[in-house]
């Protein structure tokens, strides 16, 4: 089997591999590296469940190979939580405003929500609910999710 | 009175799930674990004439591929026992038929819905297995499918389930009061076709099993992605010809249910089998896409109905014939089916009623309950039915709903025929009017009114409609819980429901901490795994609350008066005690008391401990509660929505909800569930259809075609509460859970008449899609244009 | 749903990946961004001998001003053309157009060039760059050409590259500077982010009577390609927007596109839908122009 | 799935329909086609490897003519399947001679397709079946010229 090289940075850790360059991202961090924060919804690129952070940026982990993180710095769900355990004013938040039920699709919006409370610090409802059309959930009907950005971005509720 | 039931506490399941360390069926690994994938049905109906494996097999890292012949030895699937049963008394009332149907763990001779498995390959990672199911080389003879249920029934039909003389499954018929007569008295007669189509639950996590046989103590060992791990227990012991107690199933967390991840699946067989056979453990995790053809379906009625009613609006009669496309095989009997019949008049007077339904094999997926069941459906027939009643005598809906409905005096009201457990149908407690007061209150809907016809003449169409529902939620059997207590004071609670994101943890902490008089931080709770309490049932069909708030209640109060009796004994005092934050002291001396840590001391056995005189050691005290029959939650929904004429596109503007589900244990995991229930709901009525051609080839086979809606199309609700507690349990709960999901197709399908008054349409047919709409609209424009120039 | 094997290649030019491409042309497949190639991997549909990874090729990621349009390298990703300064006031179309591309997720993922490649005529790439008349630059180990959308793609997920090319670069012209021009981007899509069922996109100058003298209208979603709407474009030349006139413009663009039907509209549907959404464009952008809302250079 | 379509030929009848009947020239013009063989029974095994922007597969099948009225109509009768799914379609053809020099073929297609093509495509399916079928019958022209050439 033709294996490849890879060397990257995942939640502040160096990491280097040999892998197949089949395996998908998502498959890298669950299986190569036990990062089981990351989860897998529909592979096809709609769910966004598996979202995860790419240089900096929220991308679709089941729509990259892991070859193609070759030399990129990756922060997972994982990476969130403080070190003394404490969860983060995002993480806080939804704890705060039960945006979370099942919680299978959470660690794609905190990811996804990461990005974008670093980007807007005062975004209107209307740019919150577009920034996580691209996240799936279907426990919560999305209004606390909504209602937790609004907390951590300081708005008034 | 309650300390914790009532309060909005943060989730205990919360701090897990957010920081990537839950522990769902997918992040499982084993020691020497491999990975399996199914090789699926391309066909909706063909005979298996050949399976080739040899090339597959050849693959390096395969372990093995199995087909129909290899596993010979276990039983086939069959409809599961627990909701074929039937009381005697109503069996009398509606003469069923349940025919016995069953489904092969894989095909044999035939498949019959595409999605079916064939065989399966276990190999070293789940990327070899996909490359060995590619070669596996299935030769099929197709059949002639049956898609339409209508050609399904008929009687020289090819048959689906060879045994059976039709593809009729079950049906049965139920009746009160003579419609016949209200019919011939009638001043209005309309006829209409309501239909609700297929849809399929989508949890964000797809099912998943993972399996291992425990050499040591010849224990099967299975994880499930699953609402009822007991069910499976039970079925694999049958199929397997085990003891019960050989096996042990855990539901680890579960990414959503919704109720297709009940039941039992040939996978959830198959996997645990495999694993005891080739002594390796499998993970099998189900694609998105096996997830779409595979995971058992739902709704797909279709309702003929007659309605008679008086020129003041008041409603005599429905009679209702229906059918349920089962797809290939029907596991729930009468679950969904008499579910509908007997939830269909709501919150109305209507005193004759008379239903037909017939359960229909088809070549699709199985049909199984989801979030309703059964419910949605005829929530949606009933109140397109008030609406249509309302427009032909041109008074509001409103006016409609007023008229037919059981007043609070009429409480307990008797609907005439029987619950599905042979109770006679009597709603517990409500008031309808006042919820319907508080929803024209929450949405000023006077206001709406004029502000409607200041928007119509910019040209701008909004529209407002109403939907209610009356559920019986919390059906029995029972639900157990176990609370144990150590010596350290910590109390521990075991119940043997099943969580998919519903927050027991949480609630059931709030309940038990209530009756032991503890804080929750000091309760942990258990749930989720067959060892916790020898028998249990899941959770579904609105239950947990009900069945497993009130077991966790009668057992927190048993344990109480135990402890009290030992706290007394510690104290030397014969005065009343009481409890409050785990301490224990007479309310006269609160300065001299015992802690739980004291108590739980005193419990241990022998000279251990400080008991009274005869005392049993140990803190331990199991409860099963089984309820009486159901309770009846209600709700009034208002949605408020602008439709796009030219496009027709519907822009949901507003929500609004007045719900009753009793005593609220949780006021934000209440809202919660009524929230995302109403974003389910939301997607069935404009959105979500499983589309079968007219060969069976499903069509919605990725999300860029089965359409989930997303933080755009779902609105934040706004909600008012009543509390009318349930006579049916000390605590007064009535279940939430599937409520949100009934009422949106009505109260929005409603919403569009509404907006495009004066044009009539009828939305009758779901999901309103901008094509469907805008051919309605097109219609409804030229049958009021040939009306003018008439 | 995991990819089947393939032996990776990652050239680190344009012409290293161009002499891939000639070697193992019809057996390979280019990604880039992988939005749109990768859940055809996963589902198996699509199983490449060679998968030519081209996302290492720095040369090809820029966006600068040219000769009267904005060129912009095939490897720049979505979210760079959506947040560049210079296509906001050069070409304004396009960044209301990017907008309607997936999720944010994916465009901060896709590239321009993977987008026209997939010649998808839902995609709103495509659709704005047919409206502007724009081009591609297509280039393999022998030589480089320059062609119009009309000659590139050639139906549903079709285009003129050949297996031993590559998009390197699409062109996007500079939008008319003047006062009285406007522009306009409308599509309806079942649910926020979905493929459009009907797209159309409208630029309008307007001269000081408010008649129109400068009009490029195309529609997408409801062709093989995307289209320009020509006979409305002429129509609509030294004639006041009215009522009248954009019905006649609706029932013209309706009767020269030639959709299919599929779950989420039939052929019927979108022929109408696409009279109305053009209709709703060339009011906006004409509205737009007229106000000089937005002074274009 | 029904489609329809129709060719303009600058061909007459006999000349379009003999290339039509004609298995070096279907081998050729067939998109994707590795082999075509007419068995004695009159049916042809067909292997093509058929591919729409990435989406590339083998495919195996037959084709069968049936009802034919030489040179105006007959009726072909195709079944194929492969990794992505499988195709069963009914073909008629109707070829109208417009003068001596040009023809027109119509044809109408019955097509019912299977496995996860029919899950994944619905949205662009028909359309690339059209365009496939007008570029068949552009290469049956083209080969009429090389064959005549």
């Amino acid at each position: 089997m033709d294996k490849v090289k890879i060397s990257l940075i995942v939640n502040g850790e160096k990491v280097e591999r040999d892998i197949e360059p089949r395996l998908l991202l998502t498959d890298f961090l669950r299986e190569e590296l036990f990062l089981t924060g990351t989860h897998v919804g529909c592979e096809h690129g709609v769910c966004g469940a598996c979202t995860i952070l790419l240089n900096g940026e929220a991308v679709r982990g089941c729509l990259m190979l892991a070859v193609q993180a070759d030399g990129a710095t990756i922060e997972t769900v994982e990476s969130l939580v403080g070190e003394d355990g404490q969860l983060n004013p995002l993480q806080q938040a939804f704890t705060d405003c039960h945006s979370l039920q099942c919680g299978f699709c959470t660690p794609g919006f905190l990811m996804t929500l990461t990005q974008f409370t670093k980007e807007n610090p005062n975004p209107s409802e209307e740019e919150i609910r577009e920034a996580i059309s691209g996240n799936l959930c279907r426990c919560t009907g999305y209004a606390n999710i909504v209602k937790a950005v609004k907390q951590v971005t300081h708005q008034t509720l | 009175m309650h300390k914790y039931i009532g309060k909005s506490m943060q989730r205990k399941e919360d701090y897990r799930l957010l920081t990537g360390t839950g522990m769902f069926v997918g992040d499982i690994s084993l020691t020497n674990m491999s990975e399996a994938v199914f090789v699926r049905s391309p066909h909706a109906h063909a005979k298996i004439v050949d399976i080739n494996i040899e090339a597959a097999k050849a693959i390096e890292g395969v372990y093995g591929i199995f087909t129909a012949k290899d596993i010979e030895d276990i039983k086939p699937l069959t409809q599961f026992e627990s909701h074929c049963f039937l009381p005697p008394n109503l069996v009398e009332a509606i003469s069923p038929t349940i025919n016995f149907n069953y489904e092969d763990i894989l095909a044999k001779k035939k498949v019959t819905y595409v999605g079916q498995s064939v065989a399966i390959v276990v190999a070293k990672n789940r990327y070899i297995a996909e490359d060995a199911a590619d070669l596996v080389e299935v030769t099929y003879e197709p059949l002639q499918p049956l898609v339409d249920p209508y050609e399904a029934r008929k009687e020289d039909a090819p048959l689906i389930q060879e045994h059976l003389e039709n593809n009729i499954q079950s049906h049965f018929h139920v009746t009160t009061g003579n419609v016949e007569q209200a019919f011939s008295e009638a001043d209005y007669i309309i006829n209409e076709k309501i239909r609700t189509p297929r849809l399929g639950s989508n949890p964000l996590e797809t099912r998943g099993v993972v399996a291992k046989f425990d050499t040591r103590n010849q224990e099967l060992r299975v994880w499930s992605s699953s609402q009822m791990p007991y069910e499976i227990r039970s079925t694999l012991a049958h199929c397997l010809s085990l003891p019960d107690l050989s096996i042990r199933v855990t539901a680890p967390d579960v990414g959503g249910g919704f109720g297709p991840k009940g039941g039992v699946y040939p996978e959830e067989i198959l996997i645990p089998y495999l694993a005891k056979k080739i002594r390796r453990p499998i993970k099998w995790i189900e694609d998105r896409m096996e997830h779409l053809t595979s995971a058992r379906q739902s709704r797909d009625q279709i309702h003929e109905v007659k309605v008679s009613f008086k020129q003041d609006g008041t409603i005599t009669a429905i009679e209702d014939f229906f059918v349920i496309d089962s797809g290939a095989v029907n596991f729930f009997a009468l679950t969904c089916a008499y579910n509908s019949a007997y939830h269909l008049r709501g919150a109305y007077k209507i005193p004759n009623y008379d239903s037909k339904c017939e359960v229909i094999l088809t070549n699709k997926t199985p049909n199984v309950p989801f979030r309703g069941a059964g419910r949605p459906e005829v929530v949606f027939v009933m109140d397109r039915i008030i609406d249509i009643v309302a427009r032909k005598l041109k008074v509001d809906p409103i006016e409609i709903m007023k008229k037919n409905m059981i007043q609070a005096e009429d409480m307990p009201y008797d609907q005439g025929i029987l619950v599905k457990d042979g109770h006679q149908l009597i709603y517990d407690s409500g008031d309808y009017p006042d919820a319907l007061r508080k929803a024209v209150d929450l949405v000023d809907y006077e206001a709406f009114r004029k502000e409607q016809e200041e928007k119509k003449k910019e040209g701008k169409l909004v529209g407002i409609g109403i939907s209610s529902y009356v559920e019986g939620t919390g059906a029995g059997p029972y639900e157990g819980a176990h609370i144990s207590i150590d010596p350290s004071g910590h109390v521990t609670a075991y119940l043997g429901c099943t969580p998919q994101g519903q927050g027991h943890e949480t609630v059931f902490s709030q309940i038990a901490a209530d009756g032991l008089g503890v804080n929750p931080q000091n309760i942990t709770v258990r749930v989720g795994e067959t060892t916790v309490l020898p028998m249990g049932q899941g959770t579904y069909a609105s239950r947990s609350a009900v069945n497993a708030g009130s077991a966790i209640y009668e057992a927190a109060l048993k344990m109480r008066e135990k402890v009290l009796k030992i706290a007394a004994h510690l104290l030397k005092t014969d005065e009343e005690l009481v409890i409050d934050e785990g301490k224990i002291y007479a309310e006269t001396s609160p300065e001299k008391f015992v802690t739980y840590k004291d108590v739980g001391r005193a419990a241990l056995p022998a000279k251990l401990g400080n008991l009274p005189e005869g005392m049993e050691a140990s803190l331990e005290v199991t409860h099963y509660f089984a309820p009486p029959t159901v309770t009846f939650a209600a709700s009034i929904h208002m949605a408020q929505v602008e439709v796009d004429k030219e496009t027709g596109f519907v822009n949901l503007q507003n929500y609004s909800v007045v719900h009753d589900c009793g005593t609220v244990i949780n006021p934000m995991i209440v809202d919660g569930q009524v929230q995302g229930g109403i974003a389910q709901g939301i997607g069935s009525a404009l959105y979500e259809e499983i589309v079968y051609d007219q060969t069976g080839q499903l069509l919605t086979g990725t999300y860029m075609d089965y359409l989930l809606p997303t933080s755009m199309e779902v609105p934040t609700v706004e909600k008012a509460h009543q509390e009318f507690k349930s006579t049916r349990n000390r605590l007064g709960i009535k279940g939430v859970g599937e409520g949100g999901a009934i009422a949106p197709p009505a109260a929005i399908a409603n919403a569009i008449v509404d907006a495009l008054h004066p044009l009539e349409i009828k939305t009758n047919d779901l999901p309103i899609s901008p094509n469907k709409l805008r051919t309605w609209i097109k219609e409804a424009e030229a049958s009021f244009q040939a009306l003018q120039t008439n | 749903m995991k990819p089947s094997k393939f032996k990776y290649l990652k050239p680190s030019s344009v012409e290293e990946a161009l002499t891939y491409l000639e070697e193992y042309g019809d057996d390979c497949k280019i990604i880039s961004g992988g939005q749109s190639l990768i859940p055809v991997l996963n589902m198996r549909l699509s199983t490449p001998e060679f998968l030519i990874d081209v996302s290492g090729i720095k040369e090809l990621n820029y966006i600068r001003e040219e000769d009267g349009y904005i060129a912009i390298g095939a490897l720049t990703r979505h979210v760079e053309v959506e947040n560049s300064q210079l296509i906001k006031e050069k070409c304004p179309l396009l960044i209301d157009a990017i907008k309607w591309v997936g999720h944010k997720q994916i465009r901060n993922r896709g590239t321009i060039g993977g987008s026209i490649a997939h010649g998808d005529p839902s995609a709103e790439l495509p659709c704005v760059l047919t409206t502007l008349r724009g081009e591609i630059v297509i280039a393999s180990v022998d030589e480089e050409e320059v062609v119009g959308p009309e000659d590139f793609f050639l139906t549903y997920l079709l285009t003129a590259l050949q297996t031993n090319q590559l998009v390197k670069e699409v062109r996007f012209p500079i939008m008319t500077q003047g006062e009285r021009v406007g522009h306009s981007f409308v599509e309806v899509a079942r649910r926020h982010g979905d493929f459009g069922l009907a797209i159309a996109a409208a630029v309008i100058g307007l001269d000081n009577q408010g008649l129109i003298q400068k009009a490029q209208l195309a529609v997408g979603g409801v062709n093989p390609v995307p289209l320009v709407v020509e006979e409305a474009e002429e129509l609509l030349i030294g004639k006041k927007v009215s009522e009248a006139l954009l019905k006649e413009v609706a029932e013209l663009t309706s009767d020269c596109v030639d959709p299919e039907g599929d779950l989420h509209g039939s052929a019927d549907y979108r022929r109408e839908l696409i009279g109305t959404l053009l209709k709703r464009a060339i009011e906006e952008a004409t509205a737009r122009a007229w106000e000089g809302e937005e002074k274009v250079g | 799935m029904i489609l329809s379509g129709q060719a303009k030929m600058k061909k007459n009848n006999k000349d379009v329909w003999d290339a039509l009947h004609n298995p070096q020239i279907l081998e050729k013009a067939i998109p994707g086609c590795k082999s075509l063989i007419l068995k004695e029974d009159g049916t042809y095994d067909v292997e093509m490897k058929l591919g729409i922007a990435s989406v590339k597969g083998d495919y195996k099948g037959n084709v069968k003519l049936e009802d034919i009225e030489a040179p105006i109509h007959y009726q072909l009768i195709a079944e194929g399947s492969g990794k992505p799914g499988f195709v069963k379609a009914k073909m008629d053809c109707y070829i109208t001679a417009v003068d001596e020099e040009k023809c027109e073929v119509k044809w109408e297609c019955d097509a019912e397709v299977g496995g996860m093509i029919a899950g994944v495509g619905s949205r662009v399916m028909s359309g690339v079946a059209k365009f496939i079928a007008g570029n068949f019958f552009k290469d049956v022209e083209k080969q009429i010229n090389l064959q005549k050439a």
